[in-house]
């Protein structure tokens, strides 16, 4: 087990090392390939090993000397990336940047080698459990084929963009840079280690959301530098205050004390996470990150990366439970679930509503963590697999049909099905799979809102609902544009590189598998999870119902194909639409007043009279912030 | 001062009393005694002069002196009665009831040698 | 527990032979009401079934046959919903199921990419999102007041009649329903009625066969509706049927009412009434009925 | 924000009786832009004027329009009347009155009917033309014709009603009239519509008078214009104040209207009251020579008329102005920034009258 | 019995009438006339219409849309002429712009004369109509299979 893992935490930053010194594509194609299959197998072995195991927690044994040299290790590298931060800070002059990063380093430093405050280890540095199962499944499977995708991908993007340096080198080499630090965050149990990596991950996010050097790239690299930084002094802050007044150092010690002390630094541990999921009120940094080239928007910003902090609420869910942490973590989650999807609504920029809808569903999860019982985690981590797994699939496919069409908007899309058939029903089903019966996420959904009622979270129960209707909205108007038929529109040719096509369809297969496999995820794995996390684990969705959600997915394949078979039976006559008498004959065109041809056309909804970024944007972050601020000066004041 | 359902009196009064419907053709519908409905000619009296014809703005009566026949377009006459005030005369009538639909454009042709034929 | 299934079956069954027929004749009731509180005689009882006899003979045109898979689906869909609710099913899987099928119509209508259907394809989105915050917080309400999502076990509790405890949630859910029955002030997507500035909105360019299998889906999902009503009368208490179907009466006939004293509201003022009705007398009851339950027990 | 939506309204549309074009660019359902086109119901028949016998030619006029055929008659023939500077015996202007004004209460029972229909209220509908096929039972009884006349003749008319139709008219008026308040008060004060008319298609009283507007339209807007004043037929024996409102929207035009309703039942009472018995008609002899030139208050608004005779049977040249052709740039003017559901309201509330705008 | 008529469904479409008769057909839908006792439904969309009540002359430029109409309606349909205009172009059968008739158009089935046509013969020519979509309806088969 040990040497697995290992082996998954540094092959990547190997890869990482190689695809920074290659210059042709064709190598890197081999490595990126080889590094992809490398670290799928090895993923692959590392679940099937813990599974044959027994599946049981597993707290992996280091040597001290090893510990203290990783430790001093971190602590350099540490120092390294502060100094990077504040090298680029200075140079574009955005000081706050590097204001955050030299207190948090400065503290963690202080607090390691000077402060006495350091309380040894109750468990391993390293641990494993379901959830690290998940995440490294999904690090490694999601992760890499984005990387498979991104080969494909920045050849077009640097074929189009002649304008942008080539800089693909660092690009690689900072994706598997990245996947290494997610590994090993999830690996971690000792909260300086996951401190390091989660550090690693924002500089990352920092450089590529800079990709372009464009002054916009630059503004808001920056501005998610600062508030990433901003969260990382909440983590670093945290860290210290637990190891001092509650003596403890890693997560498995923190969740499992029930002391009413660690209420306060688990709110500044939990504010980090926040700030990493781009909750409100920091979702800003999140919505700039979209200049990125997609691949690091789809690996970074939406499958994984965003991920790392609600994968740190669900760890501390147990801690959340029942007091102002979870509360605040809850309110603030439910609140981002509604008012960013509402957001989603009004705009056209495919790219800007999937941002929007990862926000929005990061939302979900961090309410279903914030409540911290069984059945809201079952949901949390449910929401977690499908989402990174769907979005991952819906930012490449538009990355694709982007390349394809020469636009990402939707009203672009109009027709697209019949024009790109193949990328627009990979499109579908990645809709399909964020909202409707029976995919995945609205079973998680169903289950999220089970979970509040019974928790008595009313007011979340109230966010859902609202949000629910507006996640309809959104995703329903995408999915009928593209399906609209414009029946003079032809099959384009398909300019989609098999290296993009391979992971999209990857993406898809597992999308529908997990649906079919969700009951036995459910009951071999997540169950399990939670049974261990918090002793006893409820029967979330009866029997009865799998049955019935496992009747409904046959039925979206079976009836669809039933009623293709039947329709290719019906007689019907083809006939021009009704426009009023004045169809010019060709479907597409009418006689306009002047007696000329015109061109209809048919855009989508955006109500932005009511839910326009001008309006709900501004008290959307007040009322936030006010939140956050009061919730933590209660507890803080409290605690001290 | 808005009121909601503001109608609803009307709606209910409507309801439980008897609907206003004619039950056309159920029950054959009386029309007061001007109402113009179609031309009648008594063909006898007619001396064929024509002013009726130049008098129709819709050109819907055909005179032919030589035959001595007087011919309508029923689908073709629009009521207007200027036929009737111009005949010197007064032969033609305009009375109550309409022609008949039809599948094809009804034409009364009148001949003063025999009997009235369609 | 054999038992239990073979309950739903029978059930399922008979929703799925007789909705139509107990559709179809609310539909001609309705109509026959409607003309009344017009002062007209109105058509025979039977005339829906007439039309869609009538829709059935008649020639059908579509854009591309897509329309038609679509629609199929829409109506198996319906028909679905209304088996998970009469079997007794978990109420928020009928809600979801409910939505899925308005997806297919929606997708039919949008399909033909012509502008007066996609028109009222939008506006039918925007009505769901309208509908939607009520439709989940009348489960939740059920939920609340009764322990279980599941419709059997909620027909089977012997306590009072459910709305006693959701009055503010049968209000608000009687409020959509003006939209889910396509009634006015609310009938924007499409209409019953002949002079909307959508034409005929989403059902435009379907025709034929087509438009059946709209009118007929339409009477499936009536039914169901009219059965969610019932839902808030039912209990263990046999007597309580009669209540239910006194319940329903009434409900329809208010609604009628409604369809025929109101104009048809513009979207912005529908999306605010509902969203405010929903906001107020449902998150009243549900905080009521909330405070209730902790309290009680 | 994506792009906007282009679609077309018309000219067959279930909520327009007439066709009428207009090319709407939308965003979500807000009208941007709305380019109108007509022609759909040209027929030419001013043309006729050159192949028609004038003393018959009213008979094409009063085709004008279904809707104050009436009217276009009398204005017709009082156009040639001043051709001829002939006398009409005053009974004759009485009776052409008492028809003007039932003309006028049908056309806007007719009116408040479809814009109940338009903006989806059937039962209103349906109840304002079932009263007002009293007024059209009236008609009938009286002209022999429910939509087209043909009383009008150059130099009086040709039908005349005697005390007892006159008496049995006041009498189904005074009943109509209770009913007529019971119904208009649904138009005034249900809610329902009231959101939908109110605040709609603003026209200020300044454009109002840049835009030529006309009738209701004009008078909405606080313009205070009504040819009735003019004096022409009986119009001064009759006392009555013009109807305006500062509103300036939809529901201005519709109270106007409304009050123009009972209007019209008071000045009809008056006239039956003062109406003088004599001859119906003055026999009009020879060929009409020269022009003139008649402004009429219809229902829409003020229509004008040109006639230029030459001495022969037929008319030189014959035109009208109608109201809706006015009215038309004041409807363009109002059409951007309401919502598409607003479109053919707006179109109502000018009450378009598209057959006289285009002959 | 084939059931065709027993649900007519209309469409009005105004070819240069001069609302006379426009206004009689709407009419008939009023309490007074109700031709819904016949099942008749106003249908603004010629995919749902069955039969095509038309009002006016035709003129250059309606001539296309009245084509499209009709074109747009499903079989079996019926093509009521409203009102002489539509018969023969009546008094405007002279004027420049007008075709004279609807049958210059598109064929009519049922010639309902009048000016302004009555509800009355509206009625009857609906009622007529009725006959002949059942005797189209026999045919239906033949437009499915093509
Ligand atoms: S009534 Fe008029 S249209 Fe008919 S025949 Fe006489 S003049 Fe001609
Ligand atoms: S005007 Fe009278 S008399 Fe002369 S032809 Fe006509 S009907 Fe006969
Ligand atoms: S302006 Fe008048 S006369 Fe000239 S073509 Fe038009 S309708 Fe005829
Ligand atoms: S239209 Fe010509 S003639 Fe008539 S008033 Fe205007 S300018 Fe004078
Ligand atoms: S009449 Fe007026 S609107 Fe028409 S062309 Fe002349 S100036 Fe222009
Ligand atoms: S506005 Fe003109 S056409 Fe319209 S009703 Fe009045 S007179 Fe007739
Ligand atoms: S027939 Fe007469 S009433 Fe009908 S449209 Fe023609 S002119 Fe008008």
């Amino acid at each position: 087990m040990t040497e697995l893992l290992f082996a998954l935490v540094c092959l990547p930053f190997a890869s990482a090392f190689i695809l920074g010194l290659v210059r042709s594509s064709q190598v890197r194609r081999i490595v990126t390939y080889l590094s992809t299959i490398s670290t799928i197998g090895v993923a692959l072995v590392f679940c099937i090993a813990y599974f044959v195991r027994g599946a049981y927690p597993i707290e992996i044994e280091l040597s001290h000397s090893f510990i203290h040299i990783t430790d001093m290790c971190m602590l350099a590298l540490e120092v390294c990336l502060m100094l990077l931060i504040v090298v680029m800070s200075i140079k574009y002059k955005k000081y706050h940047a590097a204001l955050f990063s030299v207190i948090q380093t400065g503290a963690i430093i202080w607090y390691e080698l000077k402060s006495g405050w350091m309380p040894e280890y109750e468990y391993s540095r390293l641990y494993i459990d379901w959830l690290t199962i998940i995440m490294v499944f999904i690090i490694a499977v999601v992760g890499t084929l984005i990387t498979v995708y991104a080969l494909g991908y920045m050849h077009d993007y640097h074929h189009h963009h002649t304008e942008f340096k080539d800089r693909r080198k660092f690009f690689f080499a900072m994706l598997y840079i990245f996947l290494g630090a997610m590994f090993g965050l999830v690996f971690s149990n000792s909260l300086s280690w996951m401190y390091f990596f989660w550090e690693i991950t924002s500089v990352v996010s920092f450089l590529l959301i800079g990709y372009t050097k464009t002054k916009e790239a630059i503004d808001n690299s920056f501005t998610a530098l600062w508030m990433n930084l901003l969260g990382g002094c909440g983590f670093a802050g945290g860290i210290i205050w637990i190891g001092h007044s509650n003596g403890i150092s890693d997560m498995q010690s923190l969740i499992s004390t029930d002391s009413a002390t660690i209420v306060a630094p688990v709110i500044l541990l939990s504010f980090a996470a926040l700030t990493k999921s781009a909750q409100l009120p920091f979702s800003k940094w999140l919505l700039g990150a979209m200049v990125a080239p997609t691949p690091s928007s789809a690996l970074l910003h939406s499958a994984t990366m965003v991920k790392a902090g609600v994968y740190l609420l669900l760890r501390l869910s147990p801690v959340l439970a029942n007091n102002y942490a979870g509360t605040l973590v809850s309110l603030i989650g439910g609140f981002t679930f509604l008012i960013m999807s509402m957001l989603a609504i009004t705009v056209s920029d495919g790219k800007k509503v999937l941002a929007y809808s990862t926000i929005s569903n990061l939302g979900l999860i961090t309410a279903c963590a914030g409540v911290g019982v069984e059945e809201t985690v079952w949901a949390g981590v449910f929401l977690l697999i499908f989402h990174a797994i769907s979005k991952s699939l819906l930012f490449q496919t538009v990355g694709s049909i982007e390349h394809a069409t020469g636009s990402r908007d939707i009203e672009t899309m109009h027709g697209l099905s019949r024009r790109h058939p193949y990328l627009a029903w990979t499109l579908v089903i990645g809709i399909a799979g964020m909202y409707l019966a029976p995919f995945g996420m609205l079973i998680s959904k169903w289950a999220a809102l089970k979970a509040f009622v019974d928790s008595g979270s009313i007011i979340l129960v109230l966010l859902l609902c609202f949000g629910s209707a507006t996640t309809l909205f959104y995703w329903t108007k995408w999915m009928a544009t593209v399906l609209a038929s414009k029946t003079n529109d032809v099959k384009a040719k398909n300019t989609t590189s098999a290296n993009q096509w391979f992971s999209i369809l990857v993406h898809a297969i597992m999308m529908i598998a997990l649906c079919f496999f969700f009951p036995l995820i459910s009951s071999a794995i997540i169950i399990p999870y939670i049974n261990n996390v918090f002793a006893d684990a409820t029967e979330v969705i009866s029997n009865d119902n799998i049955i019935i959600m496992l009747l409904m997915l046959f039925s979206i394949f079976a009836i669809p194909a039933a009623a293709w078979i039947s329709a290719k039976h019906t007689k019907y006559r083809k006939v021009t639409r009704y426009i009023n008498g004045v169809n010019a004959g060709d479907q597409m065109n009418y006689i306009d007043s002047y007696g000329e041809k015109r061109r209809f056309f048919l855009a989508n909804w955006y109500m932005e009279d009511i839910f326009g970024e001008k309006k709900i944007w501004m008290p959307s972050m007040i009322i936030s912030s006010v939140a956050i601020v009061v919730l933590m000066v209660i507890t803080l004041g409290g605690a001290i | 001062m808005s009121v909601i359902m503001d109608f609803t009196k009307t709606a209910m009064k409507n309801l439980f009393s008897k609907p206003a419907t004619l039950q056309y053709p159920a029950k054959p519908r009386l029309y007061p005694e001007r109402s113009r409905g179609h031309i009648e000619i008594r063909i006898d009296d007619c001396i064929m002069c024509g002013m009726c014809s130049r008098a129709c703005m819709s050109g819907a009566i055909t005179v032919e002196r030589d035959k001595k026949t007087w011919t309508i377009e029923r689908m073709g006459c629009v009521q207007c009665g200027a036929c009737v005030n111009v005949c010197p005369k007064k032969c033609l009538d305009i009375v109550p009831g309409y022609t008949q639909p039809s599948g094809e454009k009804t034409v009364d042709s009148f001949s003063q040698n025999e009997k009235p034929e369609k | 527990m054999m038992n239990r299934y073979i309950i739903s079956a029978i059930f399922i069954i008979a929703y799925i032979v007789l909705a139509p027929f107990i559709g179809g004749l609310t539909s001609g009731v309705d109509r026959k009401i409607s003309a009344r509180m017009q002062g007209r005689q109105g058509p025979p009882l039977l005339q829906p079934f007439y039309d869609v006899v009538k829709l059935l003979k008649k020639e059908t045109v579509a854009i591309n046959h897509v329309q038609i898979i679509y629609l199929l689906i829409f109506l198996v869909f319906v028909i679905f919903t209304g088996c998970l609710f009469f079997g007794g099913f978990d109420l928020l899987l009928v809600f979801f199921s409910l939505t899925t099928s308005n997806l297919f119509l929606i997708l039919a209508a949008s399909s033909s990419h012509s502008p007066y259907a996609s028109m009222g394809a939008n506006r039918e989105m925007v009505q769901m999102l309208s509908y939607e915050p009520m439709v989940l917080l009348t489960a939740v309400g059920f939920y609340l007041a009764t322990g279980t999502f599941k419709v059997r076990e909620i027909v089977m509790q012997d306590n009072l009649p459910n709305i006693i405890k959701l009055p503010g949630l049968f209000v608000g859910f009687a409020f959509i329903l003006t939209i889910k029955l396509r009634k006015h002030p609310f009938d924007l997507a499409t209409s019953h009625h002949a002079h909307q500035e959508m034409v005929k909105g989403i059902t435009t360019e379907f025709s034929g066969e087509m438009f059946a299998i709209v009118e007929i889906s339409h009477w499936y999902e009536n039914v169901f509706l009219m059965g969610v009503i019932a839902l808030f009368f039912i209990n263990a208490n046999p007597l309580s049927i009669l209540y239910a179907l006194i319940g329903v009466t009434i409900t329809y006939f208010v609604l009628i009412l409604v369809d025929n004293t109101c104009a048809r509201l513009k979207w912005k003022l529908m999306f605010k009434n509902t969203w405010i009705t929903t906001a107020v007398i449902g998150v009243i009851n549900v905080f009521v009925l909330e405070v209730i339950t902790k309290g009680v027990i | 924000m994506g792009e906007r939506s282009v679609v077309p309204f018309g000219p067959q549309h279930p909520v327009l009786p007439e066709p009428i074009h207009l090319d709407l660019v939308l965003e979500d359902e807000k009208v941007i832009e709305a380019i109108p086109s007509i022609g759909f119901v040209h027929r030419g028949l001013e043309q006729l004027a050159e192949k028609r016998d004038f003393n018959n030619y009213q008979y094409v006029i009063e085709r004008i329009c279904g809707i104050c055929s009436f009217k276009h008659g009398m204005a017709y023939c009082e156009a040639l009347e001043r051709i001829f500077d002939a006398e009409v015996p005053e009974r004759a202007t009485y009776l052409r009155s008492i028809w003007g004004e039932m003309s006028r209460m049908h056309s806007h029972l007719l009116w408040l009917g479809l814009l109940a229909d338009a903006f989806g209220f059937d039962a209103l509908f349906m109840q304002c033309w079932r009263m007002r096929e009293k007024i059209l039972d009236m008609f009938e009884a009286s002209t022999g014709g429910r939509v087209i006349f043909s009383v009008n003749k150059i130099g009086g008319v040709l039908k005349d009603m005697d005390a007892d139709m006159l008496k049995s008219f006041v009498g189904i008026l005074d009943d109509m009239e209770k009913d007529l308040i019971r119904l208009t008060n649904t138009f005034l004060n249900d809610y329902t519509v009231e959101s939908r008319l109110r605040g709609v298609g603003i026209l200020s009283k300044d454009d109002a008078i840049r835009l030529g507007a006309v009738g209701p339209m004009a008078r909405a807007s606080g313009v205070n214009i009504d040819m009735r004043k003019l004096g022409y037929e009986a119009y001064s024996n009759a006392e009555f104040e013009i109807i305006t409102s500062n509103e300036c929207d939809g529901y201005a035009r519709c109270a106007v209207r409304i009050g123009e309703l009972f209007q019209s039942i008071s000045i009809i009472k008056q006239l039956a009251e003062k109406i003088t018995d004599g001859e119906i008609a003055n026999s009009i002899k020879g060929m009409p020579n020269g022009e003139a030139f008649v402004r009429v208050e219809q229902p829409r608004g003020e229509a004008i008329y040109y006639a230029k005779a030459n001495g022969t049977k037929f008319l030189e040249r014959f035109r009208v102005r109608t109201p809706t052709f006015t009215n038309l740039e004041a409807l363009i003017h109002i059409l951007p920034g309401s919502e598409f559901a607003d479109v053919p309201l707006q179109i109502l509330t000018i009450d378009p009258c598209i057959s006289c705008t285009e002959r | 019995m084939s059931g065709v008529s027993k649900s007519p469904w209309i469409m009005h479409y105004d070819a240069t009438s001069c609302n006379g008769c426009d206004i009689e057909v709407l009419a008939c839908l009023t309490p007074l006339y109700d031709v819904e006792r016949f099942g008749v439904i106003n249908t603004g969309n010629p995919k749902h219409a069955d039969i095509l009540l038309i009002t006016g002359s035709v003129n250059e430029q309606s001539k296309d849309v009245v084509k499209q109409l009709y074109d747009q309606m499903t079989e079996p349909k019926v093509v009521c002429a409203i009102g002489i205009c539509a018969c023969n172009g009546g008094v405007f059968k002279d004027c420049y712009n007008v075709l004279g008739g609807v049958d210059k158009v598109i064929p009519v089935d049922v010639y309902v004369p009048g000016c302004a046509a009555r509800p009355e013969a509206i009625i009857d020519g609906v009622v007529k109509s009725l006959a002949i979509l059942e005797e189209k309806s026999k045919n239906v088969k033949t437009y499915k299979e093509a």
